[in-house]
């Protein structure tokens, strides 16, 4: 890793890293990369998002799908832990709440294979620091 | 305070002296070298305790001072499975109080002791941050949600062989 | 890719459950099947939309059409209409109470502004152990501005424009406490972020460090700039493993980058974070106490003046904020003072993360800007009373915060509202009470958790709230006077009044604020020996229904104390003066004949 | 300094900035009540944790009372100190600090000099409402040597704490657990015993209520006076007649040394001695060893240990046993006079009055808590039986006297018995800080030079300094001194020592804030540190009315050496009168 020295530095890494993530999204088959976030704080964890989140690094290889799988923070839905937000290109992500294994298969299989939702939606309910000018 | 008295190995002074001397022997550290001794060891004896503030030059009544000022420090091994009960407001306004007092019932001792087999201890803490599971319990590494008294029996048969 | 060119989102929180969100759900599929739409349009039942004040709620996608109130019957009239015809079924939309405005696209709804999230503006959207991800969403650029284009007095002036208040209790002016540890000369000074939380059902701030944790370095490091600090110290409880470790991945990572250390950004300031572990003790969210922990002595706090900011950790100059309020600064250096100061009321700016928890159906973290009121934050975003009970309470401000109660409500949350009612903001612990839960037994658990959390340095706090919890204790067991509520009272306040720090100054607060919104549950409990929610054993008697009973003999043997007495096939009886209100009987009655009042 | 302006109970004040509320209410004559706050002006020492909240007062414009003793004055600011507000919340925490302590007051120790008790009558505290519900804080009663702790009384005042940690440096104290059970506490919530504690007895000194107090000795001094096969002879240190008037009333500096040795014959004593022979015993033997070693450096000997320690107090000898153990060869191996006394007393005195050593059973009066554990050692009795049998303090003397009815203050005055109650102007100035130091210089410069001093008054070795030198001319050698007061300052120049700085040849060290005046035996001074200042100025009027003044010109001495011991440091002194240490750095729990 280079360090930063300046702050044009930063703007150029910034700017790289957005192209790159672009990239990665706009991958070799743009309809079949898919991006997978599990809430992986404390609260999820205590849950079984661990699991969930192996589950799906596992699985989404072995069923052939170009796909990423990340952790990140809370998300804010401690009632429906383990909560997974996915994106399938093109469209807005959807966050799915109270994921276990038996969720996670029917999300691969009915979500990510064909974008049939299933139930266990949890609808964003708050906004983000960029849609507020 | 415990009454039982250990003989410490010599190893095991080494390896007190070796933690003092990663924070440079600063008395200032007596916090951050209680927390490594208790990772070590699993608990902070008393003389653990004569060995650090011998090696950072503090009395060790100062040092008994900080242990029983701070929760989180503990004079009694643990069991083999700590049991820890979250008593968070979350926690209680769900029923914490009452899945404590089966544990007690069940291991028949109280909230800082450790049952005769040394395979259970039991203790509170306050909010793992799990609200959404409320009440919750952690076993050792292990976290339960959504506890009822009725439940106690089951997490316990899952430790006990 | 989808089969389905349209998606009907059924709300299926609790809340809109009870009000038979299941039906529609049933009824919208028939009537599917029967236009022979099933294979093009999907019903799906969600979570909560935290709009439950209007459930049932149907949302149609994709054209976030949002029916409110819909009733199972309504089901036919959305298929025909919308699904079929494509016209909105207009007595279904919501109307905007303010504008009196039909609302045809939801995202114009104002529901959706209840929420902002600035602080928790990457939590749950980066991985919190990947530096770039932080950068890619702007992440150091506020540091980077501050040193390259900014004087730290301008910095400082930035931040005080702002209107930011401390997010960890009393909600002190950010911007003046970096002033005053500006102006205190000294070699060497420190920015610390006190990240010890310790309020029993509040994880904002170890959401934050888990979620986002470079947010908080960052803002230590504008800081450090501001005030002349170079070293930065984070106080981290040590029962937070993961945040922790993320912290510990996140500075590596800055110090990698050059974003932490020697000549960042090539300005020659230096700046370099370590941790410092708590290890259990309430008392060090208390600022003095915090850096006498951090010194490595017992979490004792001292009086203040002398203040931190003049003489803290070590005797240098030390800037403590907390883990939420770092986390607003670096949004409010890239999108401007103007922008932070538009959200909010007027003497809170901003918005407020608060951990909502308790008798509440959607559990979570949520952040509302300042002035949201009571009513919003419980029956929206949080979704309402669990299990359709009565809303009773909501506790803000953990152990040093009040209850406040129905008539509460539309009070818009800030710091002075609370504290003009009895509660404050604490670190934002918002635990919600129903019915089943007994005033006076919350009020004796708080002070249970001050009792033990007490330091025992100043005798108010140390034998006071001791004094306070044994009448409360006392109370519950049945054997409460009229005089001590006086007791009760006069004990409190004076604790308040009296007590060296922040947590025995504020401690007596759940007693004084159910005193004051429930005294009539005090005085059924000390006059009519009565709780009304069942919470007080000691208060409960319990007798045997002649109409239930088969006399099957079960509760008399279960009895311990052989309170119960009957023939077999007879009625039993229950002793009032030998049973022990174990339970027992209760417990062992398959007729439902045995009854607590 | 700048000049605060500032308004008390409506009248204006002007106060130097830095003052604190409490401080400029005294300049207009109103007295706050306190409790826990203590300031030994002069000495360094203040202990201001603002724990006790009794000295609160109303500040305008903030929302919370302050507490006046550790809150400085601003500018403008306007103080009320007995509002209804006040007195109530006064009251109330009263009420609460009571409610937590044992109310045995008519058998306490400290019953009638307890600062709680007076607190409770100025506040006139009737009951405490809620006792019957209210639980105690209770402690494990521990009974050491020297001190008791009855931890049941402790109030969390933290002023022993402050004595033993940061005064005496001492560390065997530490406030321990916390909320309602914290007390101040050895390690592990053992024995004092167990502890590093050197019985200085300062933390009893401070106490306010009857947490700690001394072991009582009384009844068996009564035992013994009752006893008609017993001789019983008694000892009284220098500073105690410095102090003693004051347990009746009598101004602090009084002199009682007269009525004291009445009331100690009228009480039965057979034999009423003065530990300042014993003291002139010290200087013999002490300023020889000085001599000796000075001799072997000046001769160019690089092995001699210098500088040389006294090693009259008794906590001093605990503090290096338990901290520089690795030291131990560089005090003075002389005992002290306490136990030179014994050791004389039960074999040159015993001796010449017939009574086997038995039945002769030494009593001393001492300002001092560590002497009851320092005549209890192992190497200062002979087959069980100790030299000195029975240690009680000052104040355990005043309730002596009381108990036996005897109007102190009305008693004619009498002299001490011969020969071990003869002595001179440098065994009285041992009970205060320098003291010790000046009655050697005076022997040693004597003995060394030859010469006869024509002015004896060593003024630049007095004074209350925490740490003082002085260079005093030893007939062309330049004699460097150091002298120290309180176990923090000694263990300065320890390091010092430690570390090669030290130049003196000499250091006197005394445990004490003043020395013996100061003991952790004597009256209670209730943090007023003018009436260590009145002791000092007692003694050294003593020492200037005696026509003796120099320890070697004692004819009682000169006597004991001619029949008994034949000459200082000869193989007999070594036997009775010199002394070892011991190694006691891991007399503590386990290692």
């Amino acid at each position: 890793m280079s360090k930063i020295t300046s702050l044009s530095d930063l703007k150029k890494k910034r700017d790289e890293i957005k192209s790159g993530l672009e990239i990665r999204e706009m991958a070799t088959d743009p309809e079949n990369h898919v991006q997978v976030k599990v809430a992986m704080a404390t609260c999820g964890i205590a849950a079984g998002a661990k699991v969930i989140m192996d589950f799906f690094v596992e699985q989404l290889d072995r069923r052939n799908i170009d796909g990423v799988v990340t952790q990140t923070g809370c998300m804010g839905y401690c009632y429906a832990e383990p909560t997974i937000e996915v994106k399938l290109p093109g469209h807005d992500s959807v966050v799915f709440g109270g994921v276990d294994l038996k969720k996670a298969d029917e999300i691969i299989e009915k979500y990510i294979k064909t974008g049939e939702l299933v139930d266990g939606i949890i609808p964003v309910n708050y906004e983000t620091i960029d849609s507020k000018e | 305070m415990s009454s039982v008295k250990i003989e410490l190995r010599k190893d095991q002074i080494e390896k007190i002296h070796e933690i003092c001397k990663s924070f440079n022997y600063e008395g200032g550290e007596l916090i951050n070298v209680l927390h490594k001794c208790q990772h070590e060891f699993g608990y902070l004896p008393a003389e653990i305790q004569e060995v650090v503030a011998e090696q950072l030059k503090l009395s060790v009544a100062k040092v008994y001072g900080v242990v029983t000022f701070y929760s989180f420090f503990s004079m009694i091994p643990k069991g083999k499975f700590p049991i820890s009960i979250c008593t968070g407001t979350a926690c209680y306004v769900r029923g914490a109080e009452n899945v404590l007092a089966e544990f007690k019932k069940q291991l028949k001792i109280e909230v800082g002791e450790t049952s005769a087999d040394g395979k259970f201890s039991l203790s509170c803490l306050r909010c793992v941050g799990a609200c959404g599971l409320a009440p919750v319990v952690l076993v050792g590494e292990k976290t339960f949600g959504r506890v009822a008294p009725d439940g106690v029996k089951a997490i316990l048969a899952e430790f006990e062989q | 890719m989808s089969k389905y060119s349209m998606h009907l989102l059924v709300c299926g929180g609790t809340g809109c459950r009870a009000s038979a969100s299941d039906a529609i759900v049933e009824n919208l599929k028939t009537e599917l099947e029967a236009k022979g739409l099933s294979d093009t349009v999907q019903v799906i039942m969600t979570g909560c939309f935290g709009f439950c004040e209007k459930g049932p709620i149907v949302k149609v996608s994709p054209d976030n059409t949002f029916y409110v109130q819909v009733k199972p019957e309504d089901a036919r009239k959305i298929v025909e209409e919308h699904v079929i015809k494509g016209r909105k079924v207009r007595e279904l939309l919501y109307v905007d109470p303010k504008a009196n405005e039909v609302i045809e696209d939801s995202k114009h709804m104002g529901f959706y502004k209840k929420q902002i999230r600035i602080a928790l503006r990457n939590c749950g959207f980066i991985n919190p152990e990947i530096l770039d991800e932080y950068i890619s969403r702007d992440g150091y650029l506020a540091l980077g501005k501050a040193l390259t284009e900014m004087t730290p007095e301008e910095v400082i002036k930035e931040i005080k424009a702002s209107g930011l208040r401390g997010r960890g209790g009393a909600g002190f002016p950010t911007g003046l406490k970096w002033e005053l540890s500006r102006q205190s000369q000294s070699d060497k000074k420190y920015v610390v972020c006190n990240a010890d939380e310790g309020d029993p059902g509040a994880f904002m701030d170890r959401s934050i460090l888990e979620g986002d944790p470079h947010s908080v370095l960052e803002a230590m490091a504008i800081c450090g700039y501001c005030i002349g600090a170079d070293t930065g110290l984070v106080y981290i409880r040590a029962e937070y493993p993961l945040a922790i470790q993320r912290l510990k991945v996140a500075i590596s990572q800055a110090r990698e980058y050059g974003l932490l250390g020697k000549d960042i950004f090539g300005t020659g300031f230096n700046f370099d974070i370590e941790l410092k572990y708590g290890a259990g003790a309430f008392v060090c969210g208390e600022e003095t106490a915090l850096i006498h922990s951090m010194e490595g002595h017992r979490g004792e706090p001292t009086l203040k003046p002398p203040f931190p900011s003049v003489s803290g950790y070590l005797g240098k100059p030390t800037n403590v904020n907390n883990v939420e309020t770092f986390a607003n600064i670096p949004v409010i250096l890239l999108k401007g003072s103007a922008w932070f100061s538009s959200i909010g009321t007027e003497k809170s700016k901003g918005t407020k993360v608060f951990a909502l928890a308790g008798k509440i159906n959607n559990v979570g973290l949520i952040e509302v800007p300042m002035g949201t009121t009571l009513r919003e934050v419980i029956f929206e975003i949080g979704g309402g009373i669990k299990n359709g009970r009565k809303f009773k309470a909501v506790q803000t401000g953990g152990p040093s915060g009040g209850c406040l109660t129905e008539k509460h409500l539309d009070l818009p949350i800030d710091y002075e509202s609370l504290v003009a009612n009895g509660s404050m903001m604490g670190s934002g612990g918002m635990i919600v009470l129903d019915e089943d839960d007994c005033m006076v037994s919350i009020a004796k658990y708080f002070l249970d958790f001050t009792v033990e959390e007490s330091c025992g340095k100043c005798s108010p706090c140390r034998i006071g709230n001791k004094r306070l919890y044994e009448l409360l204790d006392k109370i519950c067991k049945g054997n409460g006077v009229a005089d001590d509520l006086t007791r009760l009272k006069n004990l409190g306040l004076v604790i308040k009044d009296t007590s060296l720090c922040g947590l025995g100054q504020s401690s007596p607060n759940p007693v004084l604020s159910t005193l004051e919104n429930f005294m009539v549950e005090y005085t059924e409990h000390v006059h009519d020996k009565k709780c009304r929610a069942g919470e007080c054993k000691a208060l409960m008697t319990y007798s045997i229904l002649e109409e239930h009973c088969v006399g099957c003999t079960a509760c008399a043997r279960a009895c311990p104390v052989g309170a119960i007495t009957g023939e077999r096939k007879q009625l039993h009886v229950i002793n009032p003066a030998i049973c022990i209100k174990c339970g027992a009987c209760l417990e062992k009655c398959k007729f439902d004949a045995v009854i607590v009042q | 300094m700048d000049q605060i302006k500032l308004t008390i109970d409506g009248k204006a004040v002007e106060v130097p900035k830095g003052t604190t509320i409490y401080k400029a209410a005294k300049t207009l004559g109103i007295d706050i009540p306190i409790l826990c706050y203590m300031d030994l002006k002069g000495l360094n020492i203040e202990n201001k944790p603002g724990g006790c909240r009794i000295c609160v007062v109303e500040v305008e414009g903030r929302r919370n009372l302050a507490s006046s003793c550790s809150t400085d004055v601003s500018e403008g600011m306007v103080v009320k100190t007995s509002t209804i507000r006040v007195l109530n919340a006064r009251r109330t925490v009263m009420e609460l600090i009571l409610s937590d302590h044992p109310k045995d007051c008519l058998t306490c120790a400290k019953s009638g000099k307890c600062d709680l008790q007076d607190m409770a009558i100025k506040l006139g505290i009737r009951n405490i409402p809620g006792q019957e519900f209210a639980e105690m804080s209770t402690y494990r009663l521990d009974t050491s040597p020297s001190i008791i702790r009855e931890m049941d009384k402790c109030i969390m005042c933290r002023r022993c704490e402050t004595m033993c940690n940061d005064f005496q440096t001492v560390g065997a104290l530490s406030a321990v657990n916390r909320g309602f059970m914290s007390v101040v506490a050895p390690a592990f919530e053992m024995n004092l015993e167990h502890s590093p504690c050197t019985y200085c007895g300062q933390c009893v000194a401070v106490c306010p209520t009857g947490a700690l107090t001394e072991v009582d000795h009384t009844r068996n001094v009564i035992a013994a006076l009752s006893d008609p096969t017993k001789t019983v002879i008694v000892q009284t240190a220098p500073a105690v007649r410095a102090a003693l008037g004051e347990e009746f009333g009598l101004e602090p500096g009084t002199l009682v040394t007269g009525k004291m040795v009445t009331a100690l014959r009228t009480l039965g004593f057979d034999y009423v001695f003065d530990t300042d022979f014993a003291a002139d015993l010290t200087i013999m033997e002490e300023g020889s060893e000085l001599l000796g070693r000075l001799g072997k450096f000046l001769a160019g000997d690089k092995d001699v240990k210098l500088p040389i320690l006294t090693s009259c107090c008794p906590a001093w000898v605990n503090f290096f046993e338990h901290n520089f153990p690795d030291m131990k060869d560089i005090p003075s191996t002389a005992r002290s006079p306490q136990q030179m006394f014994g050791s004389i007393a039960k074999t040159y005195f015993a001796d010449k009055i017939g009574v086997k050593r038995e039945d002769l059973i030494v009593v001393s009066i001492m300002p001092c808590l560590a002497k009851k554990y320092e005549c209890q050692r192992d190497e200062f009795s002979v087959d069980g039986n100790p030299d000195v049998d029975f240690s009680i303090s000052t104040r355990e003397l005043g309730f002596l006297i009381k108990q036996a009815n005897i109007q102190f203050n009305g008693l004619p005055d009498e002299d001490f018995d011969k020969p071990m109650g003869e002595s001179t102007g440098a065994a009285v100035i041992f009970g205060t800080t320098g003291g010790v130091i000046e009655a050697a210089t005076r022997t040693a410069f004597e003995l060394h030079t030859g010469k006869s001093l024509s002015n004896v008054d060593f003024k630049e070795l007095r004074g209350l300094e925490g740490i003082r030198h002085a260079t005093i001319d030893f007939g062309g050698f330049p004699l460097k001194i150091g002298i120290a007061h309180g176990l923090g300052n000694a263990r300065k120049l320890l390091e010092d020592i430690k570390a090669g700085r030290s130049e003196f040849h000499a250091i006197e060290i005394m445990a004490c804030p003043g020395g013996c005046i100061g003991g952790g035996g004597q009256p209670l001074h209730h943090g007023d540190s003018t009436i260590l200042k009145a002791r000092a100025k007692a003694i050294y009027a003593e020492d200037t009315s005696k026509t003796l003044r120099k320890s070697h010109e004692n004819p009682y001495i000169i006597k004991l050496y001619e029949e008994f011991l034949g000459k200082p440091l000869s193989e007999k002194a070594h036997h009775l009168l010199h002394t070892h240490y011991f190694d006691k750095s891991k007399n503590t729990f386990s290692i």
